[in-house]
C-alpha cells in the first residue's frame, strides 16, 4: 500500500529507493573492478529503509550494521562520499577510515557504524537514554537484521529501554528467508528458538509491530506509530520488518545475478525474465512500490524512466567522483586516534 | 616429498585428523556446518555429522561458555570464532571462566577447550576484522597462545592443541590462507624455531610477520648482513631458549610482530630478552609493530599501519649503525 | 548414571538444617575475623537448594554462583572440606584458590561456581552438551539470581538450550533482589519464567518455602530432561534472610518485608509440616542437633588445618 | 589546601563536574566498592536523582548505553565496579568506544568516562582481582589514568571529565583510606601525559602507579636506611605516558625497578621496560627488573594472595638486586 502522503513525499521515496537501488548496483560492479573489500549490499531491503528512515527529523539518530548503505542513503547521504568511503578515498564520509563497514555520516544521524553483530543495540539505546535525560524531542534508531537477536547485547539493550521508558525503536529487518543456513522458506532462521521474533521483545513488554518490508504503506505507518510513541514518552517499539534475501546477495558476496533492476518490469510483466522471476514479480519492494504508485495514478512509466535516469547520472557521477579522489595523506593513519 | 598444501587446508587436515582420532572432539561456531567463511571446517560436517559440528547462534559469550563448561566435564571442544575481534563478545567467558577454572578449582577441573581465532590485516576490513589481540590472550593466566605461520605447524600445532589439556588459543592469520606449505606432520610439538640462520641480528617473530622477516633477511643478505629468524610459534608458553642462545652470538636483536606495538608481545620479549642477557646487547632491542592507531580502512590507510618487510630492514640497519636509530619502534602516534 | 535413592523427609530437613547450620557458622566466623573474603549467604533459600538436588542423581552437574553453599551442601560436597576452602585452607577443595565464591566439588557433581553473574548458565549447557554427545544420562543444573534474567548470556543461553534441546534445568532463584535493589528497579518484567515461553521452554513458578514443591517441580523437569525433551526453567520464588553479602545491612529492606519472610522461613516451615505430619518433636531436634554438631566438628577441624600454602601458589594454572 | 581521604577526594570531584556540567550523568554506583566509604557516594546520589543511573546487571548493555549517550549529548561517568566484569563489557569498551573517533575520520566524539576499581584487595579470588590496564593500554583510542593520591584523583578527574576522548580510570581499593592534601581551587587539573616524581633520588629510578606508589615510596623509606636513594616516578596516566620524566630520571640513576600490579606476561611492567630499553640503553648500567603480580589467576587464600602480588618486600629486595648488579 501507498503511504498516506502528497505526492511530492511518495515520489521522494521512490527517488531515494532508486537511488539505493542504483548504488548498490554499481558497487557491485564496481567491485568487479577495483579492490573493495568485503561489503553488504541492501538491495530488496529499499522499501523498509525508506519509509522507515526518511520520516525522521534532522537530529534524530541511527545507528546501523554491516549492512547499512541503504540506511545511511535513505535519510541523504550523499552517494559520491559514501563510494568515495568504500574505496578508502580522502573525500569519503569517513576520510577513508571506516570503510563500508564503518560508515558515519553525523549530519545525516549516523554518528557510527558499527560492525560486530549486535554492536549498535546498546549503542543505539543509549543515544536515546541521552534523549531522555537532556529532555530533547528526538529518537533514536536501531536497525540490525535477525542475527542481531541472537546476542545478549540486544537483551540487555532493551530491558533499560523498557525500564527506562526510552524513546528507541528496534528496527529488525528479518531478511533470514532463502538466506545461508536457512531452513527452506521459513522464518526464523536455523539459530534461533524463539518464532516469531517479536516476542523476544514482548518479553520485555515492548509493544511490537510486524510488517510486511516489501510493504512501503505499511513499513511507513508502523515506524510513525513507533516514532510517535517514542516522541510522546511511550518508550520503546520493537518492529520486526519481513523480506526476502534478495538472491545476489546469497551467499555472502553479492552478485549482479537478476541484473540491473529494469523498470519497466513494473509495468510489463512480460519483460520479466524467466530467472529469478518471482522475485522480480512479487519479492521485490522497490518494483511493488512502483506498481502502486501507477496504479494510484501518483507517477506515469515516463516519469518513473525519466527519475530513474537521474538517479543513474547522479551514481555515475559519484563513482567518478569517488574514483577520481586522491587517497588519504598516509600521515593521516596516525591521525584522529584521539580527539 | 610431503604435499604442499594451503595454510587453511591444513588447519581443516589438523581438525580432521584431530576428530578421527578423538570422538571427544566437537567443532562449534557459526556457519562451521557450511564450512565457515574460509573452509576451514569444508566436510567436516558429512563426514562426522551434525552432532560433532554445531552451528551456533551469534552467542560468542555463551558458545564459549558452553564449551568450556563441555571440556570441564569430558569433551575436547573447539570454538571457532570467526574473527578475533568477536572474541571481545566471549572475553569474559575465556578470561573469567575458561582461563581460570583449573585454578581456581586447585586443579580439580581441566579445560580441554581449543579457540580458533582468525585475524590480521589483510582485505581492507577496516577497524572491526583486523586486529592483533595476542597480548590480551598472553596477559591472561591459565591461557596458552600459538600462532602457525607455516601450513605445517598449522595443522600440526592444530592437532597439538586440541590434544592439550588446557585452553589454547589457536591464531590464524587470515592473509596466511592461502600461502602453500610442506605439511610433513614432523614438525616439533613445542618451542620456538630458527627458521634462518645469520649472525648478525637475531630477527625474533610470529605469525605472518614471520615471512615478512625472511623477506628481509633475504634483502639484507644481499648487503652481507647475515639475520638468524625466530619464529616463536607458540607465544604462551613463550620459548626464548633460542633467541637469547642467537643474542648471545650476534649482540642485536628484532622483535617484529604485526600487533600494535604499544602493550605487545614485543614489550614482553624485549623485557625477557633484556634480563635474560643482562644489558650485555650491542644495541637496544628494537620493536617493530604496528603504530598505535586502529585499522583505517583505506588501502593508503591500511597500508601506512600494517608493518613489513621494509620496517624489519629498517629497524636492522638502525641497530647496526647504518641508518638513524629507530628508537621507539613505532610510526609516530600517542603512547 | 547412578540413581539414587530418593531423600526421605527427615534426610531432606537433614539437609536444610546442615545448611542454616553452616551458613550461620560462617556468618559466625566472618563476624569473629576467622574467614575472610566475600561471603554470600543464601539463608532462607534452603528449599530451593534443597528441593533441587533432591531431584538429581549423584552424577547429575550442577553449577552454582557466589551463593552456592547451600548448593553444594544440598548435593552431598563434604562440610569439612567446604569450610576449608571458605577458610583458605590447605585442604579445602580448591586448595584456597578458590574460596566461598568458587566452589568446586565433582566427586559428588558440584562442578564449578561463578563470581559472574549469570556467568554459569553457558557453562551448564556445556555440561549438558557433553551428555548429549557422549549418550549420558546425566542433566544439568544452573542455578541462577533474578540478577541474571537482565544479562546477555542469560538470554543467549535460553535460546540455545531450546535450539539444541539441551538436558539442563534452569534454576532461577528469585529472591526479589538484585544485590542492593528490588528487582523493579532493574526490569519491568516480575517473574523471569516469563522469558522461558519466548523459546517454548517450559517453565513453572514454585514457593520456594515449600522444599517439596521444589523438588517435584524440578522432578518434572529433570524427567524431561532426561527422556529428550530438553531443557526446562524453574524459577524458585525465595529470599535470603542475609544481606548481598556478609557486612552488607540491607537497610534497603522493610521490617515487615524481613518478617513475614521469616514466618516463611522455608526450614522451619518444612519442620511445621513433619510436625503436623505425625514425627515426634523430639526426633526434629534431633535432626537439627546433629546438623550443628556436624556443622562444629567440621568447622573445628577445618580451622585447625593448616593454611594454604604458597610453594603451590603456581601449581594449576596449567596441566 | 586542604587535608582529605582519597575516598572524599574522588567524591567530590565528581560532585564538582555534576554541579559544574549538567551533560555529566553517572551510570553504575560503585564508585568506592563496598568499602565503608560508600556512605559518602550515596550522598551525592542523593543530591543528584535525575542524573545517577543504577543499571541492571548487564555490562555490556549499560557500557554501551553510555557510550551511545556520548554520541548523543551527555558526558557519562560510567562505572564497571569491580574491574573484572569490563569483560563483558569489553566489546562495547574497545571494539565501539575506543575507535569510533578514529572510524569516523575524527567526525563523531566520545567523550566519556569508565571507572573501574581494579587490584588486589583481599580475598577477592580470581574474579574480583583484576588489574585492566594492560589490556586497555594495548588499544589504540583509550585514554587511561591510574591516580594514586587525593590530589592526584581530584586533579584527573578534572582532566578527564573536559576530554573529548573515552578515558579509563582505575582506582584501587585499597587507596580510598590514605589521606593527603588537595588544593582548595576545585577547577584545579593535572594534565594527562605528565608524571610525577613522588620521591626524588640517585640511586634508583622505580616506576609505580595506582595503589603501587603507595608500596614504592614504603619501600623507599626502608632503601633510604640502608642508604639507597631511590626516585619514585608516578605516570598518573599511562596513555598518554611521559616517557620524557622516566627517561631523564633512568639517565640519573641507570637503573630502573617497575612495579605493576597486572600480571607480569605483556603487562604494563613489560611495555616501561622495553620503552626504557630502547629509548635510554646507553643509560642504563642493569638490566630493569619487574615487580608484577605472578602470572596466575589471583588465588583466594590470604597467604597465597600475598604470595603472588607485588609487595614492600618485593620492591625492597629487586631494587637492592639491581643496585648490587655491577655496571654493564
Amino acid at each position: 500500500m501507498i503511504p498516506d502522503l502528497p505526492a511530492d513525499r511518495l515520489t521522494d521515496y521512490l527517488r531515494r529507493m532508486l537511488v539505493i537501488r542504483r548504488f548498490e548496483e554499481g558497487l557491485i560492479e564496481l567491485a568487479g573492478e577495483y579492490a573493495v573489500g568485503h561489503f553488504h549490499v541492501y538491495i530488496g531491503q529499499e522499501a523498509t529503509g525508506v519509509p522507515a528512515l526518511a520520516q525522521l527529523e534532522p537530529g534524530d539518530v541511527g545507528f546501523t550494521t554491516h549492512r547499512n548503505h541503504g540506511h545511511l542513503l535513505a535519510r541523504g547521504t550523499d552517494p559520491a562520499a559514501m563510494f568515495a568511503e568504500i574505496l578508502g578515498k580522502e573525500t569519503g564520509t569517513n576520510r577513508g577510515k571506516g570503510g563500508t563497514l564503518h560508515i558515519a555520516s553525523l549530519e545525516n544521524g549516523f554518528p557510527t557504524t558499527s560492525a560486530a553483530t549486535g554492536g549498535c543495540t546498546p549503542l543505539a539505546t543509549g543515544a536515546a537514554f541521552a534523549f531522555s535525560r537532556l529532555g530533547r524531542d528526538r529518537v533514536s534508531v536501531c536497525l540490525f537484521g535477525d542475527g542481531a537477536l541472537e546476542e545478549g547485547t540486544f537483551h540487555e539493550s532493551i530491558n533499560i529501554a523498557a525500564l527506562e521508558s526510552l524513546p528507541v525503536i528496534y528496527l529488525c529487518e528479518n531478511n533470514s528467508l532463502e538466506a545461508l543456513g536457512q531452513k527452506a522458506n521459513e522464518y526464523p532462521s536455523s539459530t534461533m528458538a524463539a518464532a516469531p521474533l517479536t516476542d523476544l521483545a514482548a518479553a520485555f513488554k515492548v509493544p511490537t509491530i510486524t510488517v510486511d518490508g516489501t510493504d512501503t504503506g505499511a513499513v511507513h505507518d508502523a515506524m510513525a506509530t513507533a516514532v510517535g510513541r517514542a516522541r510522546g514518552g511511550g518508550g520503546p517499539t520493537f518492529i520486526e520488518a519481513l523480506t526476502v534475501r534478495w538472491p545476489g546477495s546469497r551467499p555472502i558476496w553479492p552478485q549482479l545475478l537478476t541484473g540491473p533492476t529494469d523498470l519497466s518490469y513494473a509495468w510489463d510483466p512480460s519483460a520479466i525474465p524467466a530467472d529469478y522471476a518471482v522475485w522480480h514479480a512479487e519479492q521485490d519492494g522497490l518494483l511493488r512500490y512502483v506498481r502502486e504508485l501507477l496504479s494510484a495514478g501518483v507517477l506515469t512509466p515516463d516519469e518513473a524512466l525519466a527519475m530513474d535516469e537521474q538517479v543513474k547520472d547522479r551514481i555515475e557521477r559519484g563513482v567518478r567522483f569517488a574514483l577520481d579522489s586522491p587517497y588519504p595523506p598516509v600521515a593521516s593513519a596516525l591521525e584522529s586516534v584521539y580527539a | 616429498m610431503a604435499a604442499r598444501i594451503r595454510y587453511i587446508e591444513a588447519v581443516r587436515q589438523g581438525l580432521q585428523s584431530s576428530m578421527r582420532s578423538d570422538p571427544s572432539v566437537i567443532v562449534l561456531g557459526e556457519d562451521v556446518r557450511y564450512g565457515g567463511p574460509f573452509g576451514a571446517t569444508k566436510g567436516l560436517a558429512d563426514e562426522f555429522g551434525k552432532g560433532r559440528i554445531l552451528d551456533t547462534p551469534i552467542s560468542e559469550a555463551t558458545v564459549m561458555g558452553m564449551a568450556t563448561g563441555a571440556a570441564a566435564t569430558g569433551l575436547r571442544p573447539i570454538v571457532e570464532i570467526m574473527f578475533v575481534d568477536f572474541a571481545t563478545l566471549a572475553m569474559d567467558q575465556l578470561v573469567n571462566h575458561a582461563a581460570k577454572l583449573g585454578f581456581m578449582t586447585g586443579g580439580l577441573l581441566r579445560v580441554p577447550l581449543t579457540v580458533r581465532v582468525q585475524g590480521g590485516v589483510s582485505g581492507r576490513f577496516g577497524a572491526h576484522h583486523s586486529q592483533s589481540l595476542e597480548a590480551w590472550f598472553l596477559h591472561t593466566p591459565g591461557l596458552k597462545v600459538v600462532a602457525p605461520a607455516f601450513p605445517g605447524d598449522a595443522a600440526r600445532l592444530l592437532e597439538v592443541a586440541i590434544a592439550d589439556d588446557n585452553p589454547v588459543v589457536y591464531m590464524e592469520h587470515r592473509g596466511l590462507y592461502w600461502t602453500k606449505g610442506e605439511v610433513t606432520g614432523n614438525e616439533p610439538a613445542s618451542g620456538s624455531v630458527v627458521r634462518r640462520r645469520g649472525d648478525h641480528v637475531t630477527i625474533v617473530s610470529y605469525s605472518r610477520m614471520v615471512h615478512h622477516a625472511l623477506a628481509a633477511a633475504d634483502t639484507l643478505a644481499a648487503d652481507g648482513i647475515g639475520c638468524e629468524v625466530i619464529d616463536l610459534r607458540w607465544l604462551a608458553p613463550l620459548d626464548l631458549e633460542p633467541a637469547v642462545a642467537s643474542l648471545r652470538r650476534t649482540g642485536r636483536a628484532v622483535v617484529a610482530h604485526e600487533a600494535v606495538t604499544t602493550g605487545g608481545v614485543g614489550a614482553e620479549v624485549v623485557a625477557r630478552l633484556q634480563a635474560a642477557r643482562g644489558i650485555r646487547t650491542r644495541a637496544p632491542i628494537a620493536r617493530v609493530g604496528a603504530p598505535f592507531a586502529p585499522v583505517g580502512a583505506a588501502p593508503e590507510l591500511e597500508d601506512a599501519f600494517v608493518p613489513g618487510s621494509g620496517d624489519i630492514v629498517g629497524a636492522v640497519r638502525g641497530l647496526l649503525g647504518e641508518a638513524p636509530p629507530r628508537t621507539d619502534g613505532q610510526k609516530g602516534g600517542r603512547t | 548414571m547412578t540413581r539414587t535413592r530418593p531423600l526421605t523427609d527427615l534426610e531432606i530437613l537433614a539437609r536444610m538444617w546442615l545448611i542454616r547450620a553452616f551458613e550461620e557458622k560462617v556468618s559466625e566466623l566472618y563476624a569473629a575475623g576467622k574467614v575472610a573474603g566475600l561471603i554470600h549467604l543464601g539463608i532462607g533459600q534452603e528449599g530451593s537448594a534443597v528441593g533441587t538436588c533432591a531431584a538429581l542423581g549423584r552424577s547429575d552437574y550442577v553449577f552454582g554462583t557466589h551463593r552456592s553453599h547451600a548448593h553444594a551442601i544440598a548435593k552431598g560436597a563434604d562440610l569439612r572440606r567446604l569450610m576449608a576452602e571458605i577458610a583458605g585452607r590447605s585442604t579445602g577443595y580448591c586448595k584456597g584458590k578458590g574460596g566461598s565464591m568458587h566452589i568446586s566439588a565433582p566427586e559428588v557433581g558440584f562442578v564449578t561456581a561463578t563470581g559472574v553473574v549469570a556467568g554459569n548458565i553457558p557453562l551448564a549447557l556445556g555440561a549438558a552438551l557433553t551428555s548429549v554427545t557422549r549418550n549420558e544420562d546425566r542433566v544439568s543444573v544452573a542455578f541462577f539470581g533474578d540478577g541474571a534474567g537482565q544479562s546477555g548470556p542469560f538470554h543467549e543461553s535460553l535460546n540455545m538450550a531450546a535450539l539444541w534441546k539441551l538436558p539442563v534445568v534452569l534454576v532461577c532463584e528469585n529472591n526479589g533482589y538484585v544485590e542492593f535493589s528490588p528487582l523493579s528497579a532493574h526490569t519491568v518484567v516480575e517473574r523471569l519464567a516469563d522469558y522461558a515461553s519466548v523459546y517454548s521452554i517450559p517453565a513453572v513458578t514454585v514457593d520456594g518455602g515449600d522444599v517439596l514443591a521444589v523438588r517435584d517441580a524440578v522432578t518434572e523437569a529433570v524427567d524431561r530432561a532426561r527422556g529428550g525433551g530438553g531443557p526446562s526453567f524453574v524459577e524458585v520464588l525465595t529470599h535470603r534472610l542475609r544481606g548481598h553479602y556478609e557486612g552488607d545491612p540491607a537497610r534497603y529492606r522493610t521490617l515487615s518485608e524481613r518478617e513475614e519472610w521469616k514466618r516463611k522461613d522455608p526450614v522451619a516451615r518444612f519442620a511445621r509440616h513433619l510436625a503436623e505430619s505425625g514425627v515426634p518433636p523430639e526426633s526434629l531436634d534431633d535432626v537439627e542437633a546433629a546438623a550443628r554438631t556436624r556443622v562444629a566438628v567440621a568447622a573445628e577441624q577445618a580451622l585447625a588445618d593448616p593454611p594454604a600454602d604458597p610453594a603451590g601458589v603456581t601449581g594449576d594454572v596449567y596441566v | 589546601m586542604r587535608e582529605m581521604l582519597y575516598a572524599e577526594a574522588l567524591v567530590e570531584s565528581l560532585r564538582h563536574q555534576m554541579a559544574t556540567d549538567e551533560r555529566v550523568h553517572l551510570m553504575g554506583l560503585y564508585f568506592l566498592g563496598l568499602t565503608k566509604h560508600r556512605a559518602i557516594m550515596a550522598r551525592l546520589h542523593a543530591d543528584y536523582p535525575g542524573r545517577v543511573y543504577h543499571p541492571p546487571i548487564a555490562e555490556v548493555g549499560y557500557v554501551g548505553v553510555a557510550i551511545g549517550a556520548a554520541l548523543a549529548g551527555l558526558r557519562p561517568i560510567v562505572d564497571m565496579a569491580t574491574a573484572s566484569f569490563m569483560f563483558q563489557a569489553f566489546p562495547q569498551i574497545v571494539n565501539e568506544a575506543a575507535n569510533i573517533h578514529y572510524m569516523s575520520g575524527g567526525a563523531t566524539k566520545v567523550p566519556m568516562v569508565f571507572h573501574f576499581n581494579h587490584g588486589i584487595r583481599g580475598g577477592g579470588a580470581a574474579q574480583h582481582s583484576h588489574s585492566p590496564q594492560a589490556m586497555l593500554w594495548n588499544t589504540p583510542g583509550l585514554e587511561i589514568m591510574a591516580p594514586s593520591t587525593p590530589r592526584d584523583v581530584m586533579g584527573l578527574v578534572n582532566t578527564a571529565a573536559a576530554s573529548d576522548n573515552p578515558t579509563a580510570w582505575v582506582d584501587h581499593v585499597r587507596l580510598f583510606d590514605t589521606s593527603g592534601p588537595v588544593p582548595d581551587d576545585k577547577d584545579f587539573s593535572i594534565p594527562f601525559g605528565v608524571a610525577d616524581v613522588k620521591r626524588q633520588g640517585g640511586d634508583v629510578t622505580v616506576f609505580a602507579s595506582s595503589w603501587m606508589v603507595v608500596r614504592a615510596l614504603e619501600a623507599a623509606e626502608t632503601l633510604s636506611a640502608e642508604g639507597i636513594q631511590a626516585e619514585v616516578i608516578d605516570p598518573r596516566t599511562l596513555s598518554p605516558l611521559d616517557e620524557e620524566t622516566i627517561l631523564e630520571s633512568v639517565a640519573k640513576t641507570g637503573r630502573l625497578v617497575v612495579v605493576d600490579e597486572c600480571h607480569r606476561r605483556c603487562g604494563v611492567a613489560a611495555e616501561i621496560t622495553a620503552v626504557v630499553t630502547e629509548r635510554a640503553f646507553g643509560d642504563l648500567v642493569a638490566a630493569p627488573i619487574r615487580v608484577t603480580t605472578a602470572d596466575v589467576p589471583i588465588p583466594f587464600s590470604p597467604p597465597l594472595e600475598q604470595h603472588v602480588e607485588p609487595t614492600t618486600d618485593k620492591i625492597v629486595a629487586a631494587v637492592r638486586a639491581v643496585t648490587d648488579s655491577a655496571a654493564g
